[in-house]
């Protein structure tokens, strides 16, 4: 089995790890470096589940290989969260809002509304929702994710103003 | 999916009965069709390569004659083959029919292809598939006819288009393909060919073919 | 009044799920552990004549490829028995663990591979060359019953797996008396349960190699904890089965698969460690699907309307195997009447097996169906007559005075059908005020005038809720004082653990973050039944508050004891007993202690040890919910496409334990029954080959494919449990369907369009309009 | 669902790509990924080895000049869709661009993995039609040959390249200021590949007449073709409805096939809407702009 040895820093980590070329992403977080908040729901890019970011932008990470990662920075759901475990804005909202039931989508959604929010400070709830329309959630039926997705901009923009 | 194509061709029923039979002389007829292994003179083994835009696949399987009729001129062939890299299989069964008309003999030819396993999920090409299908079926009897004329005209090297069920392309296609239907032994048939003899019928029965249940 | 019940309190669920710490089936790191991949038919019907794994087997890092032979040492039968049945039968349509002699779907497994990783497996699964004899394909359940065709499995004698009619009254003389007649044949998809997270199964072979620890991504931990004892003959306390966090559920994770007794077989035969994870294509290959009926339904009402009788036939689409009691055809049958007054009802059910996917569960289980064909027919009765579809609908519900109402039909257990409690009449009225009922007749108007075909649609439903026979509850305070719930029900995804946590809290007036739920694990719950039917939180819920209100009735005595105060001047407050106006309290951690015992130390009077209570609340009853769903829409004509405009939906789902978690099983429900409308549908080509096998193929609702939901709440609380809730995890879901195609079909009414199938999908809607102007043409 | 076996090489230089792919006898080119990924995975494809061109700097980029825009071939699709130049001269890119899958697939697609996939209903493939873009493609020994769109569209996924060439660039030569320009497609969900799509380039006379009009049909048959009829029949005109009529019409002269989603009839209907709605968009937006000719 062809393999090789990739240099990766995720979340702020550096890892070096042997593994097979042909190793997705998804499952080299998962199973090589037991970062296994990324999840798998379809392996054919479709549900969204294994967004990280990579360099970051949002990527589903089943559609890229491990070997492709080298010498990249990634950002899992397992980053966004303070170092003392006071949760992010948009983890917070996600909390409040109900925007997770079984939380299997909760990962790829929140790293894409990530990106959003990074992107686009005060985004509509139009913009919201053509962002994860590409995040399959079979649970909530969206609603509450973007509502929680605009209350996580608001708080994000209030302190925008006071800090 | 069921493929009904018929042409007469210059030749009495007997004669043109016996080159039918002649699984090694037919089986060139067949587009990407290769022949490797003489069974008995009623089955056979052999390939059929298929390339649909960036899979290609390799058919291995066999022929068999089920049914030979060689008083009412009808026979049927059971041909089943698997992607030999295991991407599913494919079954066709195909009914010879001869009968005398008077510019020589009606060949019909019936032709039921079933697809399995992720070939037939390959959903951006099932639609392809399907015309595929029915353009190898389509070529296949436009080559038959073409050697069973030739049993005739010996001379003539290339079929008359002129009887060919065959629309022209939208956009011109490589030559390899333009040469359709001669000898194709081995070479993949591609869905580029595809464009110039795609038939809309075929397409749009095939799709009543294949509706969902 | 009370602290906790009926409060948006955030879920405990969440604070793990949220960093990525929740622990699914593949999130389980074993040493040493080896990966599955099965070998599964790629004909829908076929003799195997030979499976060749010589290749196979010689490729890198296999350790084993099993076929139904090799498990056969281990295996008390070949095929699994009948799920959940009392009697743990096999029977000749009980799926089989691993099949070699006739497939009879496209997906039945035929070999296990066991390599160092998934890939490997599956290098070697397409390595396996099976040599099929194709045999003829049943594909169509209407012409599967006719005795003159092939048949499904050779084993069969007939199709017909069962018929039966359910009804009630004079229905001849219905039809004979009836001012108008109207009939419909109706035709419901096969979808898919679709839950994020596939299914998937670790097995632990502990030290000896006859003890099995088993995570499994199921509904069932109970059930089958009890088949893998049987099937693998093992002593019950050689076998652990544990549910893990589960990323949903939906119906599928309900029945017990080849899978999960191949993998425990195959762990337990090589004595090694292994995982299975489903991929996403072997879930629309072998996990169950659901909705498949074909109705044909006639209606009979008197000169107002008013419904006299229904009759009709229901082809129910078994698929190749029947993997738990068939239920879903007697639900549909028995669900139809619904929230309406039917005095003569009779349906003629026929349920068959087909070549294609075995069938039970998904949302709704049954219930979706009746719902559709029952609004449609009441839409037919309305558009026929020329009266408004709401006001036919409130001539023939139940009125509230009539509550609580009997059916004259039998829930499955046998109990009599007893609407427990609700208001219908009441419950439409207030969603038809809160959408705007009344001016869309003008709106449509004025749309029409600008060229643009808007359109509004209603939908009543009622669901029978919190199935028992019971669900298991331990109650216990810890050393600490914590308090630990133990029970049999699952969470699967909907906040269960926050919902038990709250009743429980309530009970002992702690917070709801001093509870710890630990559900779905056999080893510490010896009696469970899971999830399902909508069930947990009345069932559950009632056990827990029962053994809630236990523990604390024994804490205050226990206190009284210690403190020789009367029971009655104590309290429960905050993790303690207080005097009640005094400053004198004992906390539950210090009761905790001195009831666990102490040798040499006598134990308080006329008291039982350990500070803990167990209760199996039992029920036969069903707790009904209800609900009315208003839709708007509109069609784009020359697209026949879809636009969802405003969804209005009511639900009286008796007591609200979180309205938080209420609404967010409402919503999401809402959008799996418009996936079932509009959007999902599972193709089979005419040899029965699946054709839609990716996410890409088989479309899930998006995001921007719904628009912000209005939810209103009715809380009537059930009679029938101590808690007075009824469930919701279905309810959504039953009415959508209906509710969004009763207002395509108006929004295509200058087209005359009658719409009796779902889904109905653009290019269906678009050759609806194009024969409607081709008859109003002609 | 995990991808066969195959080794990888990540070569930096085009050079080096193009020795690696000469050396392996059934090479795959890995651009994006976003397409050849999930056929990896759901094993579609068996190549012996992947040569993943995305850290090769001389094919990301794009400059504008003489009249001309050059798109790396390794240029993200989001970079093309958010660039603001490119919006400037060529608007319909990003217009186009918002069809295409989603954001986290639009961040590693690339516009030369896209046209070399050439799926059927492909937005940039219409696009690279409509403005019969010229495709760099680079081969043995750099040998660079630069071939029309028209003749890169070998048939149904199947661009006219070989197994040890590489795409290396696209260009536009670029519409004067002011054109018209539309994209409209009709997709089951947001971001699906779409049943038919209708994009439209247009230059009006200072007359309001047709002086220079490409139309191309998307998703309808099994390659995007270019509708030269209604280009033709609108020529010279206002765009009036008759002739808009007509130029819809036309569309049926246009190879059809259907599948699982939709069948050729319904496709082709859905193509007439979609270009009904093109032209009377870039009609408007080319009277509306001031710097008409």
């Amino acid at each position: 089995m062809k393999t090789r040895t990739i240099n990766v820093t995720v979340n702020g980590t550096a890892y070096t790890r042997e593994a097979a070329v042909r190793t997705t992403l998804a499952d080299f977080l998962r199973h090589s470096l037991g970062l296994t908040g990324t999840h798998v729901g379809c392996e054919h890019g479709v549900c969204g589940a294994c967004t990280v970011l990579v360099d970051g932008v949002s990527t589903r990470s089943c559609l890229m290989l491990a070997v492709q990662a080298h010498n990249a920075k990634i950002e899992t759901v397992e980053g966004l969260a303070a170092a003392d475990g006071t949760l992010a804005p948009l983890q917070q909202a996600f909390r409040d809002n109900h925007g997770l039931q079984c939380g299997f989508c909760t990962p790829g959604m929140l790293m894409t509304l990530t990106e959003l929010l990074a992107e686009n400070a005060d985004p509509s709830e139009q913009e919201v929702r053509e962002a994860i329309s590409g995040n399959l959630c079979r649970c909530t039926g969206y609603q509450s994710i973007v509502a929680a997705a605009l209350q996580a901009a608001g708080t994000m923009r209030e302190r925008g103003k006071s800090g | 999916m069921e493929i009904k194509n018929n042409f007469v061709v210059p030749l009495p029923p007997d004669e043109a009965w016996k080159v039918l039979i002649n699984i090694p002389r037919i089986a060139p007829c067949m587009p990407g069709a290769e022949l490797t292994k003489i069974i008995d003179e009623r089955s056979f083994k052999g390939n059929v390569a298929v390339k649909l835009g960036p899979v290609a696949l390799v058919f291995s399987g066999t022929a068999k004659f089920e049914e030979v009729d060689d008083q009412a001129h009808c026979a049927r062939v059971k041909a089943q083959g698997s992607d030999t890299k295991g991407r599913g299989g494919a079954s066709a069964a195909v009914s010879f029919a001869l009968s005398a008309v008077p510019e020589g003999t009606r060949v019909d030819v019936v032709t039921d292809i079933s697809l399995s396993g992720m070939v037939a999920q390959y959903g951006r090409g099932i639609g392809i598939i399907q015309a595929l299908a029915t353009q190898l079926v389509n070529q296949f009897a436009a080559a038959l006819r073409t050697m069973l004329a030739q049993e005739d005209a010996p001379t003539r090297r290339f079929p008359d288009r002129a009887t060919m069920d065959i629309r022209a392309a939208p956009i011109s296609a490589p030559a390899e393909s333009a040469t359709g239907f001669q000898s194709h032994a081995g070479k993949p048939i591609s869905a580029i060919a595809l464009l110039f003899t795609a038939i809309w019928n075929a397409i749009t029965n095939l799709f009543k073919g294949r509706r969902t249940t | 009044m009370s602290r906790l019940i009926g409060k948006k309190v955030p879920r405990l669920e969440d604070a793990a799920l949220l960093i990525g710490k929740g622990r699914y089936v593949d999130d389980i790191r074993l040493h040493d552990v080896l990966h599955c991949a099965f070998v599964r038919s790629t004909m829908a019907h076929a003799r195997i004549l030979s499976i060749d794994s010589e290749v196979a087997r010689r490729m890198p890092a296999i350790h084993a490829i099993l076929t139904a032979s090799d498990l056969a040492s281990v295996l008390t039968s070949p095929r699994l028995p009948l799920g959940t049945s009392t009697t743990k039968a096999q029977n000749s349509s009980t799926p089989f663990v691993l099949q070699q002699k006739e497939v009879a779907y496209v997906g039945e497994p035929i070999a296990l591979i066991i390599a160092d990783s998934r890939a490997e497996a599956e290098d070697a699964a397409s390595a396996v060359q099976i040599d099929y004899e194709p045999l003829p394909v049943v594909i169509d359940a209407r012409r599967a019953v006719d005795n003159d065709v092939d048949i499904v499995r050779a084993e069969l004698k007939t199709n017909v797996l069962n018929r039966f009619t359910v009804g009630y009254g004079d229905i001849a003389d219905a039809f004979s008396r009836a001012a108008h007649v109207f009939s419909d044949d109706i035709w419901q998809h096969r979808g898919c349960g679709d839950s994020i997270e596939t299914r998937g199964i670790l097995v632990e072979v502990r030290p000896g190699g006859h003890e099995l620890c088993v995570w499994s991504s199921t509904q069932m931990p109970h059930d089958l904890y009890y088949t893998l004892i049987g099937m693998l003959d093992l002593d019950e306390n050689r076998i652990r089965v544990i549910t893990p966090d589960v990323g949903g559920g939906f119906g599928p994770k309900y029945c017990i698969y080849p899978e999960e007794i191949a993998v425990p077989a195959a762990a337990k035969l090589l004595g090694r460690n292994l995982k299975w994870i489903e991929d996403r294509r072997e879930n629309f290959m072998s996990a169950v699907q659901e909705r498949d009926q074909y109705w044909t339904v006639e209606i009979a009402v008197d000169a107002e309307a008013r419904i006299l009788g229904i009759r009709g036939r229901l082809v129910h689409d078994q698929g190749a195997y029947t993997p738990k009691a068939v239920n879903l055809p007697y639900n549909s049958a028995t669900a139809m009447t619904g929230p309406y007054i039917v005095p003569a009802y009779s349906m003629d059910v026929v349920v068959a097996h087909t070549n294609k996917v075995p069938v039970s569960s998904v949302r709704g289980a049954g219930y979706p169906q009746a719902a559709f064909a029952m609004e449609r027919m009441m839409d037919l009765v309305a558009v026929k007559l020329g009266l408004d579809r709401a006001e036919v609908r409130r001539r023939n519900l139940i009125p509230p005075e009539k509550m609580p109402y009997t059916k004259q039909l039998k829930a499955r257990s046998g109990a009599a059908m007893v609407y427990d409690s609700g208001d219908y009449v009441a419950s439409q009225a207030e969603t038809l005020t809160a959408a705007g009922w009344e001016d869309f007749p003008a709106r449509q108007k004025a749309a029409l005038a600008e060229g643009r075909y808007i359109g509004i649609g209603i939908a009543n439903a009622v669901k029978g809720t919190g199935r028992g026979p019971f669900e298991s509850a331990t109650v216990r305070i810890a050393q600490n004082g914590k308090v630990s719930v133990f029970t049999g029900a699952v969470a699967m995804g909907q906040g269960l653990a926050t919902a038990l946590a709250q009743i429980c809290a309530e009970e002992l007036s702690v917070s709801a973050e001093d509870v710890t739920v630990i559900a779905g694990d056999t080893a510490v719950t010896p009696l469970g039944l899971g999830g399902f039917a909508s069930r947990q939180l009345v069932t559950a819920g009632s056990s827990v508050h029962l053994a809630a209100k236990s523990v604390a009735r024994k804490a205050l005595k226990a206190a009284s004891n210690l403190l020789e105060i009367a029971e009655e001047s104590l309290e429960l407050d905050d993790g303690h007993v207080r005097v009640k106006g005094g400053n004198r309290s004992i906390s539950l951690a210090e009761l905790a202690q001195i009831m666990r015992g102490a040798p040499g130390f006598a134990f308080p009077a006329d008291l039982e040890p350990g500070m803990e209570t167990s209760i199996q609340w039992k029920t036969e009853a069903l707790a009904y919910a209800n609900a009315c769903h208003i839709a708007e829409v509109e069609v784009n004509i020359e697209l026949g496409n879809v636009t969802i405009k405003r969804y209005v939906a009511l639900h009286d789902s008796g007591r609200l334990i979180n309205p938080m978690i209420v609404e967010g099983q409402i919503v999401g429900g809402i959008v799996h029954g418009i996936g079932n409308a509009l959007f999902e549908f599972m193709g089979y080509d005419e040899t029965a080959q699946p054709l839609t096998t990716t996410l890409q193929e088989y479309l899930l609702v998006t995001a921007t494919d719904v628009p912000r939901f209005e939810t209103i709440y009715r809380e009537t609380p059930s009679p029938i449990n101590p808690i007075g809730a009824k469930g919701v995890g279905e309810a959504g879901t039953i009415p959508a369907a209906a509710a969004v195609l009763s207002a395509v079909e108006n929004a295509l009414s200058p087209f005359g369009v009658r719409i009796s199938r779902t889904p109905v999908t653009p290019e269906i809607l678009f050759d609806l309009i194009q024969a409607g102007k081709a008859r109003a043409t002609s | 669902m995990k991808p066969p076996p195959f080794d990888y090489f990540c070569p930096t230089t085009v050079s080096e790509a193009l020795e690696l792919l000469a050396a392996q006898p059934n090479p795959k080119i890995l651009a994006g990924g976003q397409s050849l990924m999930a056929m990896l995975n759901l094993r579609y494809l068996l190549p012996d080895a992947l040569v993943d061109i995305n850290h090769i700097p001389e094919l990301v980029g794009t400059s504008i000049a003489s009249g001309t825009a050059r798109i790396g071939a390794m240029t993200r699709q989001r970079v093309i869709e958010r660039d603001e130049a490119l919006r400037r001269v060529a608007p319909i890119l990003s217009e186009a661009l918002r069809f295409v899958g989603h954001r986290q697939t639009r961040n590693r697609g690339t516009i030369g993995g896209s046209l070399c996939h050439l799926d059927p209903a492909a937005e940039l493939a219409s696009v690279a039609l409509l403005y019969d873009a010229e495709i760099e493609i680079v081969g043995r020994n750099e040998a660079r040959r630069t071939i029309p769109i028209a003749k890169f569209i070998g048939g149904f996924m199947t661009p006219n390249i070989e197994a040890h060439e590489i795409v290396a660039a696209v260009s536009f030569p670029l519409w004067k200021p002011g054109h018209g320009y539309a994209f409209h497609e009709f997709a089951r969900r947001h971001g699906d590949f779409c049943l038919a799509s209708a994009a439209c380039l247009l230059e009006r006379n200072p007359d309001n007449t047709i002086a220079r009009i490409a139309i191309a049909i998307g998703g309808l048959g099994p390659i995007p073709q270019r509708l030269a009829a209604a280009e033709r029949l609108t020529i010279g005109t206002r765009g009036e409805p008759d002739v808009i009529e007509r130029a819809v019409a036309s569309c049926s002269e246009l190879e059809a096939i259907g599948d699982f989603h939709g069948s050729a009839s319904y496709r082709l209907s859905v193509a007439q809407s979609m270009l009904r709605r093109s032209l009377k968009l870039a009609l408007a937006r080319a009277r509306a702009s001031e710097s008409a000719p």
